[in-house]
């Protein structure tokens, strides 16, 4: 792999850049892997890069319908954080935080993640509370996370309406420093990159179209490039999630929903962190380009379509222009959805299935993006290891019989 | 023609321009002269303004390239006052008016001397595309530094840093045919649909209707035009059935034909809106389109070409250069060279030469040219360069020559010597790409057409296409292509329309179009001048070689890698010859590559008009009960619960000082608790439930049993989803045998409400039952404390004795002389009547309370009191000290589970799956601190072990935390890990200041364990 | 936004107007205490999510307040039919053009039924 | 009606006897939002019908299109989303589902009616509900009252969509309501009580471009 560095750059610019590499190569599908990972995206990237570095099995293939980063990863709003209420989930997102605070050294590529806070705001006593309690448990858990007050707020945000006129007045909010943005098509470039660098083939424009399963053990899967083998499979399709299960002759607690967002025209820097608020609404931050990033909420229906309802949008405006009245004047740029797959508990799932060899990692709702070194880091333990990673452990589809459900809708702050 | 005095570049006649009315302007804080009808950017060009901006990344010097909505560079920050700034206004779509005053975005010190292009030009190199993400790596730590000075070069324009001083509306339309575009074809089409009779809406995103008619050519009927396009609109405008939307954008086309127009209602008149009559106007509307059928006639934009040095100002497409000069009057050079692959190109050099300045030369990519606008400047004299192109711009501030050369296109190589022609202008056509935008919104992936050299777009079901931006471009076609599916349209309504008598056009030949996108160089394309594709995000022909030659092929991810489209023009103007490029690169044809998807907008929206009337005091709504005047006439402060305004406390001003929130609780506690206090309890839902079945329906709903329950009673019930898990909670009467009225929390009320219907409509259709929301209508009041019996018994008929009108009891009477419902039912664990009222009596029955009520210290109390109250008492509140992982069974509410009952109620079978049954399930329990003084937090976490290193195993958290005045000290509810079998243990509870709590486990009634104190 | 027929109300309202609930024809267990943790579990919580025609359960909450499905493409929105409660889809995956029109006959007649039930 | 289904039923007449203040649930409103006058130039006028009687009947369409009949002595709409009124227009009956239809009777009468409902339904299945105190009903009429209900409802309002008869419950604003036409120059609306203040601050906001008055 060409070494990426500053200096390296300029040695290309007086060549006129006619000497970089490929990023990845554009492999033939072998016969046979090691593992099969369903799904190019960056869950299903970092799965096979830490499979080839950590584990050594690099014997792998991504197989991608699309093109690599192409889901999700492609369309989000890039927030990065590990503020959770829930032992388990703060385990899993905080194990990603780490991983995020060295990834673009581990994989020499710049995924610019900025460290420039996120802030939950609470807009009713009740909110308060869940800001306390989740407070309270990340501090012990851990995690950088404190509350703060409006005058605090005011102070870190100077341009929020933090007056007691506002229609539902700000009354504090959680505040996580470590947490952030990042460059999300980067996140997946970086880990095809290394991963590919380890001997991974990526396989894009290459599309699963059944399981090869023989007395309830996968033995590969066949596809519109031929049949690939493998006796472990990872499926890692986020909203097509549901359609592989079926393939594979079994059905998942999810549901795909629409998820939009959208962005401004490009300002000059003028919001320095990220902003959320469950109750009104919104969350807003903005790039290194300039660009407002605003998340809208989940539409109510199932649906592939990558687009949603035009109220979303609408509703997460007013939410924004309440918090925020300066942007009343400032224009709306373009508008997208993402497909996200969601459990009941909006907690992911990473399992092992009713199909031996075969395993899901999806569900994760709104909370992907952030998860996405950990995430891959804990599966690729799982897959390696034929048995769940013990963060992975609570976020088996069992929990769906038992009950014993990590449920984080029970705390707001859960969302995105 | 010769030129005013005053505006350089403007021409004594022609254009639709007002020349009368001279409007003066300030751009970059010069002051400026043009005419109304003018763009800004007509006008700029008029005045012989050549840089209107710097470039996003390298700095460059900018110019006008384009006339409308595809213009890349000319984006300015408009405004003279903070609160009026609107950033990056298009300038070629903002209408001047006087006294506009505008900026440009990018440029320090200046757009002419900018200090920036410094580094554009030294360090431009070392910026290819991933540049941010090969470097700045190294070490981790610096990162954060490094983005500080990335993020200063960040944006384009500036947010205003004032509030809005204008407004905005939406206005919600309805019709049988949306046309979007009012050129030829959409013209065509509107006249067509609304001589048929239907409802008609056309909208168009410029200053006036007519599209491309306006800088027209040809003749219509043997007139201009443009005056075809004036009868059309003076016709359509004295219709009924017809809404004309001029200035008004198609900016998203959503789902089952729901278009959002925008409509610039006023900022052609100013940078805020006039003040008429003393009402000011909405600044702009939105207008949310639900259509039976939809026909775009969007049109075509131009693809200029890509060259080197195709940045320097003085570069145009060269549809622009006509409709400066026959729309505005502008001719925006003295010597032009135009570079075409097409012949419609050929009219920017025919206006031109009629505007009397100098064409240097026609260069064709093609080897024999042949049209008849190709025979028209032929026989004008014009040089022709065939088989050849402008392969590089020269000059830096302003076009200074343009170097041509005859070129294989196919094999992507200059094939002939350059030659060098002096010019301050050149203009270039590649082509028309249909603008598809809007029905790609829809998802429909647009299809590549390669006689057209487009893409066409693909069409859902009840979306029409029509004209150029099917890639008819001929004007007689459009037309009647226009007329053709409006009747197509009408048709698939039900509705029908006659054919119209479509205007004569003479019939031109034009020759067949060359491919031609990015202009080979003598030097590779990595080594050559910059050739510009996205003259916005400074993405280059080399960027998008480089981004392929590193395994970049899908077109989306070349687009992500280089940012290609992604500026405020989404890549109108660049997108094709974008993928052109890579599909060259790859071996590829550009359908190969992939498609182009657009989102919505089409053109960027002002958030305010996407909001409209819903901000600031109308942001959401505020709900509010009967007594609300009252409350705030007694300097209530409100707790938003919902989209409700309760009372929270009512604070008393006493020697001039008012009472803080601690102050006001305890005072009203001690209230309640000693004397007698009021709470306006109006906002718990109220649902009345009638039917034979109402009592079996009750069984199957709630979690206890119901068959018994006498008229004349009331009950406490818990409601679980069918998960096990509380989900509201309240009391329900029997009013008679067959007659019920439910309450819920605030928050459930609706919520509770569609269950109730979701359970009975599609699991229990059989049940005679049926469910009225009711809260509205009964005002409720809380009067509780050991007086409450006296003061009642003051102003009711009602017999009040403890023994027949017993706890759990409700009766019937007169309060105030209002009838009333009285409900002996008790949230604070005293005596306590909840008198309802139809809600149109309530202030009358209040006051009147009040009357008699001061001498047994009646006292209003709010919210806080409340939920003081009710935790010494132990009793929850759903939400709070629930969370939707609690059943009734962690709450120790084991006594409201009728476990017997002959029906599986919602939720039972839920509570014997494993996890439910399990022993160490987070329990409520009450927390004594140890410390009395201590006041726990409301959320803090509670541990067995404090001294466990971090991460602590947590056990549980604190629900409801308050000071008892009653007690005298501190007390809590919480759920602890099995915590009802831990009475007497002691947890901890690790603060964020560094001190740890502890607290003894304790049952969860704090006052009167008995409950004897609300049934005297 | 969609457009949606709310069949009780007898035309097209608008999506604003309505709250989607769910997967639709999911049954309760008539004998819930004889399921398994399994089988509850599923009840609850497992769905079909297909990309393609999808029955769903909507509610027409701010209208009439009732309860009614709808055949839905999840990929392209399109809405195929909206059906009362008690009543089966014409449009299936399997008759993703709509059953043949013996079964939409039988379909009318058991409709009838159930209204004269009802009435 | 018979002694036993009276029994099954708690009847109830909340309106005092007595000469009692009542409140409209608009009296707030006028008090804090003012009232503008009607002006030559009000191209829409709201005025409120207060304190009307309000009633719910549910039940099916035959039995109570009997009753109703006889007690009222107009039909029961029985199409989804329409209205009748009685000859002088002072009441109505208004469909709002299958099930379901809404009563509006001058001030007072509205107890004496729901008896002799009942008593002309007898055991029939049925439910009759009182939501007088919950909710109110205004008139707007002008020339421009179409264009500002556009503003604030998508349902669609022009004549060939909404003529005079039809009535139906809608999204207004962020609120629901019950819009209804029953003439050619009057729009209906009848707001819940806790919405009221909400959606009277926001007509007459989307009604200031028309110099909106409000009849005392």
């Amino acid at each position: 792999m060409q070494r990426y560095s500053g200096f390296g750059l300029a040695k290309h610019a007086l060549n006129h850049h006619e000497n970089w590499e490929r990023q990845w190569r554009n492999p033939t599908p072998k016969k046979q892997y090691d593992v099969i990972i369903v799904g190019g995206g960056g869950h299903g990237l970092a799965t096979a890069y830490y499979l080839a570095k950590e584990h050594g099995i690099t014997n792998v293939a991504v197989v991608e319908k699309g093109w690599l980063g192409g889901g999700n990863t492609a369309r989000n709003t890039t927030i990065v954080r590990s503020n959770y209420l829930w032992d388990e989930a703060a385990a899993l997102y905080e194990h990603s935080m780490k991983l995020w605070e060295g990834l673009s050294q581990d994989l020499n590529y710049n995924v610019m993640f900025s460290q420039r806070g996120v802030m939950n705001l609470a807009h009713t006593l009740q909110d308060m509370r869940d800001v306390q309690r989740r407070v309270n448990a990340n501090r012990l858990n851990g995690i950088d996370s404190v509350v703060l007050t409006p005058e605090e707020i005011q102070e870190i945000v100077p341009i929020m309406d933090c007056s007691k006129n506002a229609r539902y007045p700000i009354l504090g909010a959680s505040w996580q420093p470590r947490a952030g943005v990042a460059r999300h098509d980067a996140v997946a470039w970086g880990f095809a990159r290394a991963a590919d660098a380890l001997g991974v083939d990526i396989l894009q424009n290459t599309e699963v179209t059944g399981f090869k399963i023989r007395d309830g053990r996968v033995y590969g899967v066949h596809t519109n490039r031929g049949d690939i083998e493998a006796r472990t499979v990872g499926c890692v399709a986020a909203g097509n999630s549901g359609v592989l299960a079926k393939m594979a002759g079994f059905r998942l607690p999810l549901e795909s929903h629409p998820l939009q967002a959208l962005v401004s025209e490009p300002l000059k820097p003028v919001l320095d962190t990220v902003v959320m608020s469950n109750h009104v609404h919104g969350y807003i931050s903005q790039t290194d380009k300039g660009d407002l990033v605003i998340g809208a909420g989940i539409d109510g229906y199932n649906g592939y379509g990558q687009r949603g309802s035009y109220p979303t949008v609408e509703h997460t405006l007013q939410a924004i222009v309440e918090m925020f009245p300066i942007f009343s004047r400032v224009r709306m740029n373009r508008q997208w959805g993402g497909i996200v797959d969601t459990c009941p508990d909006a907690c992911p799932i990473l399992s092992a299935t009713p199909v031996k060899g075969l395993f899901f990692n999806c569900g994760w709702g709104t909370g992907g993006f952030k998860a996405t070194p950990g995430s891959g880091h804990v599966f690729a333990w799982t897959l390696a290891k034929n048995q769940a990673h013990p963060i992975a452990a609570p976020f088996s589809i069992d929990r769906f019989h038992t009950g014993a459900l990590v449920d984080e809708h029970g705390a707001a702050g859960v969302a995105h | 023609m010769s030129q005013s005095l005053k505006q350089p570049n403007r021409l004594r006649e022609g254009g639709r321009i007002d020349r009368a009315r001279t409007l003066s302007f300030t751009f970059n804080g010069k002051r400026y002269q043009g005419h109304a009808g003018d763009t800004l950017a007509s006008a700029l060009l008029a005045n012989g303004v050549d840089i209107v901006n710097r470039s996003f990344k390298y700095s460059r010097p900018r110019g006008i390239v384009a006339a409308g909505a595809e213009e890349p560079n000319a984006l300015v920050q408009l405004g003279s006052t903070e609160a009026a700034q609107v950033p990056n206004v298009r300038a070629t779509q903002q209408a001047l008016f006087d006294g506009l005053t505008a900026q440009s975005t990018n440029g320090w010190p200046n757009v002419q001397r900018d200090v920036m292009s410094l580094v554009g030009k030294l360090g431009g190199r070392f910026m290819p595309p991933g540049f941010y993400y090969k470097t700045f790596m190294a070490p981790a730590s610096m990162w954060m530094t490094y983005e500080k000075y990335i993020r200063k070069g960040a944006g384009l324009g500036r947010s205003p840093m004032e509030r809005d001083p204008d407004s905005y509306d939406h206005l919600n339309q309805h019709c049988d045919l949306l046309v979007v575009g009012a050129g030829p074809a959409g013209l065509a089409a509107a006249l067509t649909a609304a001589r048929g009779g239907g409802r008609v809406i056309l909208c168009d995103e410029q200053e006036e209707m007519g599209g491309s008619l306006l800088d027209s050519r040809e003749l219509l009927d043997h007139q201009p035009a443009a005056r075809w396009a004036e009868q059309v609109v003076t016709e359509l405008a004295g219709l009924d059935n017809v809404t004309l939307l001029p200035r008004t954008t198609a900016n998203g086309y959503h789902d089952h034909h729901f278009v959002t127009l925008h409509e610039r209602c006023t900022e052609h008149l100013g940078e805020t809106a006039p003040t008429v009559d003393g009402y000011r106007p909405t600044r702009s509307r939105m207008h949310r389109v639900r259509a039976g059928q939809v026909l775009l006639a969007t049109g075509a934009h131009e693809r200029p070409l890509v060259y080197a040095g195709n940045d320097v100002p003085g570069n145009l497409v060269a549809g622009a250069v006509s409709t400066y000069i026959r729309r505005y009057g502008v001719v925006p050079g003295e010597k032009l060279v135009l570079s075409v692959s097409n012949d419609h190109a050929y009219r920017a050099a025919l206006d031109w030469d009629e505007a009397g300045r100098e064409v240097v030369a026609i260069v064709d990519a093609r080897r024999h040219p042949d049209g008849e606008l190709v025979e028209q400047a032929r026989a004008r004299g014009i040089r022709i360069i065939e088989g050849s192109a402008v392969i590089e711009a020269k000059g830096d501030k302003r076009v200074s020559a343009a170097r041509v050369a005859t070129i294989d296109a196919e094999a992507f190589t200059v094939t002939g010597q350059a030659e060098t022609l002096a010019c301050d202008t050149i203009a270039s056509s590649g082509g028309y790409s249909p603008v598809i935008h809007l029905a790609s919104h829809t998802g429909a992936r647009p299809t590549w057409n390669d006689e057209i050299l487009g893409f066409v777009p693909s069409l859902v079901k009840g979306v029409h296409a029509a004209g150029s931006a099917r890639g008819l471009h001929d004007l007689a076609e459009g037309l009647a292509d226009g007329s053709a599916a409006a009747a197509r349209a009408l048709a698939a309504l039900g509705l029908s329309a006659e054919a119209i008598t479509l205007p004569q056009v003479d019939a031109r030949r034009e020759g067949t179009a060359c491919a031609l996108y990015q202009v080979p160089h003598e030097k590779p394309t990595l080594r050559a001048p910059k050739q510009f594709v996205d003259l916005q995000n400074d993405v280059t022909a080399a960027a998008i070689e480089l981004a392929t030659r590193e395994g970049f092929e899908s077109i989306e991810h070349v687009k992500r890698y280089t940012a290609m489209g992604f500026g405020t023009d989404q890549g109108k103007l660049g997108n094709i010859n974008g993928m052109a490029i890579a599909a060259r690169c790859l071996g590829k044809s550009i359908p190969e590559v992939g498609t182009t998807v657009f989102r919505p907008n089409y053109t960027p929206v002002t958030f305010g008009a996407i909001v409209g009337r819903h901000c600031r005091e109308l942001f959401d709504p505020e709900r509010y009960t009967a007594l609300h005047q009252w409350h705030v006439e007694h300097g209530a402060e409100f707790e938003d619960v919902g989209q409700w305004k309760r009372p929270w406390y009512f604070p008393r001003t006493i020697d001039g000082k008012k009472e803080s929130m601690d102050e006001a609780v305890a005072r009203e506690c001690l209230a309640v608790r000693e004397k007698v206090g009021i709470l306006d309890a109006s906002t718990l839902g109220k649902i009345d439930i009638q039917g034979p079945d109402a009592r079996e329906f009750l069984g199957r709903i709630y979690t206890n049993k119901w068959a018994k329950l006498a008229p004349g009673r009331a009950r406490y019930g818990l409601m679980c989803k069918d998960d096990g898990m509380l989900m509201d909670d309240g009391t329900t009467s029997c009013l008679a045998e067959n007659h019920f009225l439910m309450t819920t929390t605030t928050g459930g009320a609706a919520g509770v409400m569609e269950w109730l219907e979701l359970w009975h409509q599609t699991e229990w259709p059989e049940l005679d039952v049926t469910f009225t929301s009711v809260t509205d209508h009964w005002a409720t009041m809380t009067v509780t404390g050991p007086e409450a019996r006296k003061l009642l018994a003051e102003i009711t008929d009602i017999d009040l004795d403890r023994d027949s009108f017993k706890f759990m009891d409700w009766r019937e009477g007169r309060v105030a002389d209002v009838p009333a419902r009285v409900f002996r039912i008790s949230f604070t664990g005293e005596l306590a009547y909840e008198i309802n009222v139809q809600a149109n009596y309530a202030m009358h029955v209040w006051k009147t309370l009040f009357a008699h009520g001061e001498k047994y210290g009646l006292t209003p109390y709010g919210t806080e009191t409340m939920h003081v109250l009710r935790a010494e008492k132990g009793f929850i509140i759903a939400g709070q000290d629930t969370d939707g992982s609690v059943t009734p069974e962690d709450l120790g509410m084991q006594w409201a589970v009728g476990y017997d009952k002959p029906n599986s109620w919602v939720g039972k079978r839920a509570l014997s799956r494993s996890d439910t049954r399990r022993a160490d399930r987070k329990q409520l329990v009450g927390l004594r601190p140890k410390d009395p003084k201590v006041v726990l937090e409301e959320g803090a976490q509670i541990v067995f072990d404090p001294d466990h290193a971090i991460p602590m195993p947590m056990v549980g958290h604190v629900t409801s935390s308050y000071y008892s005045p009653t007690l005298g000290s501190g007390f809590a509810l919480a759920v602890v890990k099995g915590g009802q079998s831990r009475m007497g243990e002691t947890v901890y509870l690790p603060m964020a200041d560094g001190k740890t709590h502890a607290a003894e486990i304790v049952g969860t009634i704090f006052v009167d364990p008995k409950g004897e104190r609300q049934n005297v | 936004m969609f457009l949606i027929y709310c069949p009780y109300c007898e035309e097209h309202r608008e999506e604003e107007e309505f709250h989607p609930k769910g997967q639709a024809h999911i049954a309760r267990p008539a004998d819930p205490e004889a399921c398994s943790d399994e089988q509850w579990g599923d009840y609850l919580f497992f769905r079909d999510n297909p990309r393609g025609i999808h029955h769903e359960l909507w509610v027409h909450a701010v209208g009439c307040r009732k309860f009614f499905n709808i055949t839905r493409n999840t990929v392209s929105y399109e809405i195929l039919e909206t059906y009362r409660m008690g009543e089966q889809p014409r449009f299936t995956a399997e008759y993703p053009e709509g059953k043949p029109a013996e079964a939409a006959a039988a379909r009318a007649e058991e409709v009838e039924r159930q209204e004269g039930v009802k009435a | 009606m018979s002694e036993q289904t009276a029994s099954w039923y708690n009847l109830y007449d909340a309106r005092p006897q007595a000469e009692v203040p009542a409140e409209s649930p608009l009296a707030w409103s006028y008090q804090h939002s003012g009232r503008p006058s009607v002006g030559e130039k009000s191209r829409v006028v709201l005025r409120e019908r207060a304190l009307a009687g309000h009633l719910i009947l549910r039940g099916g369409a035959i039995v109570l299109d009997e009753a109703v009949r006889q007690v009222l002595g107009v039909g029961l709409p029985g199409r989804p989303n329409t209205l009748t009124l009685d000859e002088s227009g002072e009441r109505s009956i208004q469909w709002l589902s299958p099930d379901e239809w809404l009563v509006i009777v001058p001030g007072g009468e509205e107890f004496a009616l729901e008896k002799r409902l009942r008593e002309a339904l007898g055991d029939a299945h049925y439910a009759i509900v009182n939501a007088s105190g919950g909710q109110t009903l205004i008139e707007l009429s002008g020339d421009k009252a179409r264009e500002l209900l556009m503003k604030s409802t998508p349902y669609d309002v022009h004549p060939e969509a909404f003529p005079v008869g039809k009535g139906v419950t809608t999204v207004f604003a962020k609120a629901n309501l019950i819009l209804r036409r029953p003439t050619e120059e009057r729009w209906e609306l009848v707001l819940r009580r806790s919405f009221a203040d909400y959606l009277y601050r926001w007509i007459l906001d989307a009604g200031a471009e028309y110099a909106i008055g409000v009849e005392e």
